[in-house]
Order: C-alpha cells, then structure tokens, then sequence
C-alpha cells in the first residue's frame, strides 16, 4: 500500500493527545467528526493573523486578500468535487445544505401530495426537513424500508416507492451501518421517472471522491468536519439548471442585486443562496483540507480502511456476545462498525471502552428510523479514517476482549 | 473532630472503593453494587416525570416516605454504571429524613474515588440524579 | 482614560501587518468586522490541536471536553449579554439571526395584513427577510423614514408607524451613520401597542454592554464577528415567553426529541433551533472573544473610539470637498465616519487611501434604501474600535489632505 | 528581434508610466489619462449588458466596427482609475482589425507597473473589462 499512515498521522496534532487517565487516545469516532491536519488549523490562523478581513466588495487590500482567498477556496473544493464554483453553495453543514433544498426547491417547486421518497436508513436530517415540509406543503413523504438481514436498501421497495416521485433524497453512506448505497442506480431509477435526486453525501465524501458533474445528482449535500476540515461550514452541489428552479431561502445582505423600499431585486445563481457575512476563515480552512486530502489516491484511503474495518469486524464476530448491524468488510463499506454486547449495555461499554482511551460513539446517531427497523435503542460504533492503524484496531480487539471478559 | 460528611453505613462501601487497585476495578465494584439496588425501579415506572435529565443513559428516580416518615428513594437505569451510583445513594439515603438529604452533600463519589473517573458529563448526570433526589427531599419537608 | 491601548494592540498580530507596498497596515473597516486578539486565535486552535470532537451525546472524553466547552462558551456569552443560557440560540451570524425570527417567529404568529415595522437605516439582514415574509404570508412592512438633517430616525414618524404593530424591527446602531437609536424608548413605544421588538445589534454589541434582560427586547440579533470573534458564528437572544410561541426553523439532528417514520416532536427551547453539528471551534472562540473583551469596562472603549471619531470628524469637515453623513461627535456614536469627497470618486479614494495603508469600506454597505435615502450610491466608511490610535487618526487625516490636494 | 506585445502608440504612454517615480506618481497619470478617453460612452448610454461585471465601480464598453471596417471601443467608468485603464485600452485597440483585437495581450498594463500596483481584485476587473473588448472582437470576426 502506498499510503504512509505513519506520515499522515505526524500531520495531526490530536493524535499525540494522552487523555487524563493517562492513556493515549485511540480517535474511533470519525463518523462523527473527522480530526484536522495542522496545515488546515494553520491555515485559519494564519487568515486570523495575517489577512483578517470582511470579503466581497473589497477596496483594500486585507479585503481583497480575504475575497482572493475566499474564491480561490470555493474554486478548490468545487473542482475536488467534480464540478464549477458556480455549482457550490457554501452553507453551515450538510443539514443547513438539505434544509436548503427543501426551503429553496422544495417550497417552489412541490406541490400538495408530489412525493419525496427517503428511506429507513437516512440520517435525521434528511428526514425532518421533509416532514416538516409535508406540514407545510403538503406533499408525501415515503420511508423505502431497509432488509434487515443484508442491511441494504430494499430496491425492490424502492422500485415500487418511485412511482409519482418527484424527489428522491438518499444517503451516499450510511453513518451507522457504513453501507454504500447504489446512488448510480438510484439516480438512473429515479431520473427514468422524473424525479430530482438528493444525496446526503455527509459520509460519503470523506471516503471516496465525488466527481458531481458526472454523478448526475441534482443536489448533493456535503459537511467540512467529517472530512478534514473545521466545524461551521459545509456546501450544497446543485445542477445549473436546477439552481434555476431554486428561489431565495435567507435573505440579507449580499445575496442582493437592488434593494428599496418597494422591494429587492436578488442575485442569480449561488450567489442568491449565500447571505450576510461569508463563513471566511471557515472555507479557507475547508480548502486547505481539501488541497491536503488531494494528495492521497482515494482508492487507496477507501482500502487502507476497509482493510481495518474488515480484520476488526471478523475479530469482533469471534467475541461472545458481540452483535455487528452491517457488513462492515464489504468491499464498498465506509468502515463504520456498528455493534452491542448483549450482556454489557452500550452506554456501560462506551465509558469502559472510554476508559482504555478508546473513542467510540454510542447512541441512535441521528438515525432512530433505522434504530428501530433494527429493534434496537442505540449500537456502540467505531469508525476509521485516515490516519488509523491495525496496531490501534489490535489494542481495540484485545481491550474489548478483556472488558467483555471481565464485565458481561 | 469534624463533622460527618455521609452516613456511617457509606463508610465501608466507601473503604471499599477506596481500596480499588485501578478504575476498572472501580467500575467492577460499581457493576456489583448496580445488581444491589435495594428499592428498585421497575421499567414499567419509568416515566419522563421520574426521569432524570443529562443523563446518556435512561435513569430514573421516585422518592417517596415511608410510614415512618423516612425518606426512600426508589431507582431504574439501564446503565450499569449509573444503576451501581444510584443503589450507593439510596444505601445513603434512605430511612432519613427529609431535612438529612438535603444537608447530605454528593461528596461520598468524590471519596469513592469516582468523581476523577467520571468525565464531566458522567459526573454532571450523578449530579442531577443527586438533584432531583435533594428537589424530592425540599419537597417533602 | 484608564485603557492600555498599546497593551491591547499586542494582543492582535494582524495590527503589525506590513502590506505588500510597504505600507503599515491601518485598520479603519472595523465596522465590517472586527479584528481578532491572539487568545481567540489560540482558544480556537487548541480546540483542533487537543480536543477537537463531536459534541452531545457525550460517551468519550474528548466529546466530553468539547461539549463542556461548547455549554461553557454559552454561559460565558449568555451571561455577557446580560441574559442566562436557556435564551441564547445560536446563529451563522445577525443575518441568520433575523431569518430565524422571520421563518421561526414570523411564519408561526403573524398573518394576513400584520404589520411590520421597519426603518429606513436597516442594514439589509434586516429588511429583505420581512419583504420576503411579506411576499410568503402578505404582511405589511413599514418603513420609518430618517430625517436627513440630523441623520436620525424619525420618531414622529415611528409613532404613527406603529399603529397596528405587531413587530418592530430596528437597528441598534447604524453601520453606516454610526447613529445609536433610542432602543430604550422604542421598546417601550412598540410594547405599549402590543409589538414585539427585534434589536439588531450587530453594530452596538461591538460597542456597549447588551443588557438583554433588562432591556426588555424580545429578540437581539449579534455577530460574533464584528466583536473580536470568529467568522461563522452569532446569536439570537429570545425571550422565553417569545421563545415558547416560535416553531421550528432549520430541522435535522439534535433538535428533536423522537424521530419515527409516523412524525417527529421536537425538543423545547433554544434546541430547537440548533440541529447538525454544532459550531463548535466557533463558539469556543468566541466565548474567548467576550471572555477577552470583558476585562475591559465598554464605556471607557465607547469613549476611547467617540474620541477618536470626533477629533477625525472634526478634522475631515476642515478639508475641502468633503461631506460627512452623520454625527459621528455625538456622544453616542459608534465611530462610523461615512462620507464622500465631491472632487474624488469614492472607489478611487479607496484605492488612494488603500495605498497609503489605511483599510476604509466603500460601498453602499448593505444598506441601499438609507443610501437613497441621502441620496448618493456609496459612501467611504472610516469605522474605528478598541485598538485604532490618535497616531493613526492623525496619520489618515495627514495622508487625506495629500491625496485631496493631490487628486481632486 | 521579438514580436511587439502591443500597438506602437502605447510606446510613448507606458515609457511614461514606467518613468513615475512611485506608485501615487502612476495614478496621478491615470487619472490624467482619465480626462483623455478619445472615445467616450455617455453615462445615458450605460446598462446592463455594456456593463463591465466584477468591478467595483461602474464601468461600461460599447464595441463596434467603423465605416472602414476597423474596431472602435467607447467607454465610460465612474471611478477614474478604471476610466484611466479604459481611455489606454481605447488608445491601443481604437482601428485595430478584429483579429488585432483578439491577438493583444494585456501585457502593457505590467508594462506600465499597474499590475504590481493594482490589488487582484482591481487587477481582475481590468481583465474583465479588456476580455469583454476581446469578446466583442472575436464576435466581429
Ligand atoms: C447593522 C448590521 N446588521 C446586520 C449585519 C449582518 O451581519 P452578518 O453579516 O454578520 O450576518 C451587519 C453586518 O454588516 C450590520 O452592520
Ligand atoms: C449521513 C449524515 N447526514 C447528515 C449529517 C449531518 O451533518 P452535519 O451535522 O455536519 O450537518 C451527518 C452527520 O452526522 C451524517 O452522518
């Protein structure tokens, strides 16, 4: 493998962290946020010290530094993601990116009973955006129920679900069972109908390349902190023509042309959906994430991965009492594991974990649709990235081992 | 000669953990005592009225007095750990009264040495356990 | 005067920044933002370098330690602001902030017809969220105009405004004029006729202690930015009873309580409005921010910068061709010196001043209907805080002359 | 002997840019020229679609062909720094064939030493406005 983790790791400050107990940290939480390289702490700091500015209409220089560095971020990550700057609305996060679709597109262009169909294994934030436009505009929404053996998608039900959609909004990756939809067939399906796609690539994106031009998505929502990059900011990747349907979600300075006391004349394009102060040293940050995660081959993080979720995965299956929900050695899986010990509660296992300096999350992570397709309140859930190593992921197997020993 | 700061009945359990090699047998000792809860909360009572908020896990506490007027605690999680906390504190707790549970201070977890094991949050869940139980006492006096 | 400045400018790296023509920087554009001391830098940074997590649902020590420090920063501004935690809902920034009154106040207890109240001197965050509102669910905005003479806001005009109110929507101080409106009488006036008061203080948290409690506003819109905080962050202060009549706004994870396929319930309070990941690194500094600037009483900062803006104001009326928009001697002015020179375009004297080191904003400044109002496209805007000198007053004034002589 | 990289009567006007003895010295010139636009564009003349995009001020071009077939730039600008890039442009590309148009390089604007005193976003508006010129020549050919 051509990946020299021991180099990434060197990059990340956290991962020298020794918690207070006295053990080394052991960062399996990358689902729900992904550590930052130095370059891209840096990078903010330096726009702090060096550069500081309000961008935009700039007419001095720190201005037009910050706006310089401003664009020339939008134009990195857009072209990271397969397509133009134009087609990149900056937001706050991915949910801020899906609340947009559906304040933006959904409330000019659906109608009382259109459909939107999600599915059982979304992320709440791609489900109650669209609940709360079913309140408010009528329209339906339909859950497609996952197989609860495979723990994929049921396209047969989804198939049958299509019927009268207009919108379709599916998660890339799922964050608690690390399975990866078949969006290329989910677009193709749900484009033969006419209906727009929506997908929630907030785990998708950090672990593999999304080229969205080519993906033929209409919308794909995207988070920074899952993939290097700071807290506070995240985009929407929108078609052109689609852009086009779109009308103004917040409104305020900037995303103006003319503005009177009669009544405001607004940009076009993304411009139309970015107001009041931009989120600066957040997309410098972003980029610079970005220009770092462009070095490595994804193929190849996507394997490195794999391989540590699959060698842990058939460990864990060998402890007593362990339970996987998902596949994680599939070869398309994002490595996220999650699991329960029937003998040992998660929450109890979480803190003995913690303890051992391991950081799992535990909890219904956002998901309790698919929490309760499962049967169950809550999993305990590792999840790799980069930076990880089979030594971390052999000291988690034999600590687990040690605790469901001594504990169950 | 100073005050007492907990029950005498805590002082052994205290000892106890104090004697502890390490955290983990710490958190053994606890996962013991959780199977010991004297005055149990069934499932079936837990309710979002006795339920203690700030707590990751589903903890849950009724508080009532006996015939004699004495104070008892009755309490549910599903979290070990919070179950072995909760059973040590109705050890305390109950048969006194009202006015003794509000003076009683929640120093026994730091003497227990758990307070240093406990993150923030843990030890903050403990704390509005230990709260609502001191809100019940308030209450009844 | 019992201010230290030369000790508050070696808190902030960016003030011996050295441009690229050789100039030292002068920094005058505070008004678009605000520059940031090192310890915001740092708290921000040590936040990625040490504990960078994930917040809520807290099941390891590093989410642990980013929780306690997200809930910390919020009592420590909170509590800045004069009001406690429960009243603090965090925000992009002021523009967010009002669009969250519009969308999560506004579409939920105004109708058909209600009347909104608004003025002349808003900044666009705050005038096209109500235009958009009107257009949404056809209520009215009223604009009160300013007198022109004095820079003022009508109050004779506001009074009769207000008749029928349901919300009144006004400016604390003014981006532009650097006027600070009556707050106080205009939150008196508007709930004697049963409206509710919107406060944007974008501009005046920057320059007195917001006292939100006792103001008796029921919603205050801030920016972390333009008060030494981060990018990407502000607030909106509601009162509780105000807080329990608003309905979700932005929908996702966090903010809920259950989530089923049938429909969800949402958590009470400020969660309600906060869902996805929060700003976690953004809040931390700028908690860091209040925490900095708290060590200084804000009157005496109020009359270092009036000091300043009078001795600078004075002089500018003494150069020929030069016209000033407001008072910016008035004791309760922000500072902000717009204005114009009748002989050099206002771009061309912001290249010129530019040149010679000094940061000033030129432009419309997000406020158009008030530059109708003066009747002129753009002003130049020379906007001073805690760390500008008399030396660099001076040195502007001295340079300005030149430049006039020069070009005009 | 190298290809010119612009039109002969730029010669005179960048050897006097170059000449200035500091940047203010280089506006100054600018401004100058400013007064000096041999083709100018009526502010009643200007909309939206001769408007220059991503300047500050306004700036608008309106481009033809005269009688004989040679290209001809009017312009107009509020600010007189880019009024000043513009009456230079109009010298330079002013009875140039379209090709000629196409074929320039706006290379005399570092000749002159404004790039380097230009910030990139003035910097990009000049380019703007000299690749709107470029544009309306490459539609005339
Ligand atoms: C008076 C006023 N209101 C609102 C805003 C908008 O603030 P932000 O861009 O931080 O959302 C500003 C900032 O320019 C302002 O000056
Ligand atoms: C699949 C999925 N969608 C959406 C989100 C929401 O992302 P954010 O919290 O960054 O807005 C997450 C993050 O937890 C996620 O895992």
């Amino acid at each position: 493998m051509a990946l020299d983790i021991e180099a990434i790791r060197a990059d990340f400050p956290i991962l020298k962290r020794v918690l207070p107990n006295g053990k080394q940290l052991v960062y399996f939480d990358n689902a729900a946020t992904s550590q930052k390289p130095k370059c891209v702490i840096d990078a903010m700091s330096h726009f702090y010290e060096e550069y500081n500015s309000n961008a935009h209409r700039a007419n001095h220089t720190l201005a037009d530094e910050a706006t310089a560095a401003l664009e020339s971020a939008r134009a990195r990550i857009s072209s990271y993601f397969g397509t133009g700057p134009a087609n990149l609305i900056y937001t706050s996060g991915a949910t801020e990116a899906i609340n947009l679709v559906a304040y933006g597109w959904g409330r000019y262009n659906l109608e009382r009973d259109d459909v939107i169909v999600i599915t059982e294994m979304e992320h709440h934030a791609d489900i109650v955006p669209w609940q709360e436009l079913s309140k408010t505009h009528g329209v339906e929404v339909r859950f497609v129920p996952i197989d609860t053996k495979t723990f994929t998608l049921d396209m047969e039900a989804f198939e049958v679900a299509l019927d009268g959609a207009k919108l379709v909004c599916v998660v890339h990756t799922s964050n608690v069972l690390g399975v990866r939809n078949p969006i290329e067939r989910i677009i193709e399906m749900s484009h033969a109908v006419g209906a727009k796609v929506l997908i929630d690539a907030a785990q998708g994106a950090p672990h593999e390349r999304i080229f969205f031009d080519s993906s033929g998505a209409d919308f794909v929502a995207i988070s920074s902190h899952k993939m290097a990059g700071p807290t506070g900011i995240g985009c929407l990747l929108v078609k052109t023509d689609v852009m086009a349907e779109m009308g103004p979600f917040m409104t305020g300075g900037s995303m103006i042309r003319r503005v009177t006391t009669e009544g405001t004349t607004f940009q076009e394009g993304h411009a139309m959906f970015e107001t009041g102060t931009p989120r600066i040293a957040e997309a410098i940050g972003w980029g610079a994430a970005v220009e770092w995660l462009a070095q490595f081959d994804m193929r190849e993080v996507h394997a490195h991965i794999n391989d540590l979720a699959s060698w842990t995965s058939n460990q864990l299956l060998d402890i007593p009492g362990i339970k996987i929900y998902g596949d994680p050695s599939h070869k398309d899986s994002s490595g996220a594991i999650s699991f329960l010990h029937d003998g040992i509660q998660s929450q109890d296992l979480a803190m003995l974990l913690d303890e051992g300096g391991f950081a799992v999350r535990t909890g219904h992570h956002c998901a309790q649709p698919l929490m309760d397709a499962l049967g169950v309140p809550a999993t305990n859930r590792a999840s790799f990235w980069i930076y990880n190593t089979l030594d971390e992921v052999q000291a988690f197997i034999e600590y687990l081992r040690f605790i469901c020993e001594r504990f169950a | 000669m100073a005050e007492r700061e907990w029950p005498e009945q805590l002082d052994e359990i205290i000892e106890e953990f104090a004697d502890c090699f390490d955290a983990m047998e710490r958190y053994e000792l606890l996962f013991e005592y959780a199977q010991r809860m004297p005055t149990p909360l069934a499932e079936a009572e837990w309710d979002d009225q006795n339920k203690v908020h700030g707590c990751q896990s589903n903890a849950h506490v009724v508080c009532s007095l006996d015939e004699n007027g004495r104070f008892l605690m009755r309490a549910g999680a599903d979290a070990q750990l919070v179950q072995g906390l909760m059973t040590i504190t109705a050890i305390a707790v109950n048969g006194m009264t009202s006015t003794e549970v509000v003076e009683l201070k929640p120093v026994y977890a730091d003497a227990m040495g758990l307070r240093n094991t406990l993150t923030p949050s843990r030890a903050n869940g403990f704390l509005n356990m230990f709260e609502k139980v001191q809100t019940a006492a308030q209450n009844m006096m």
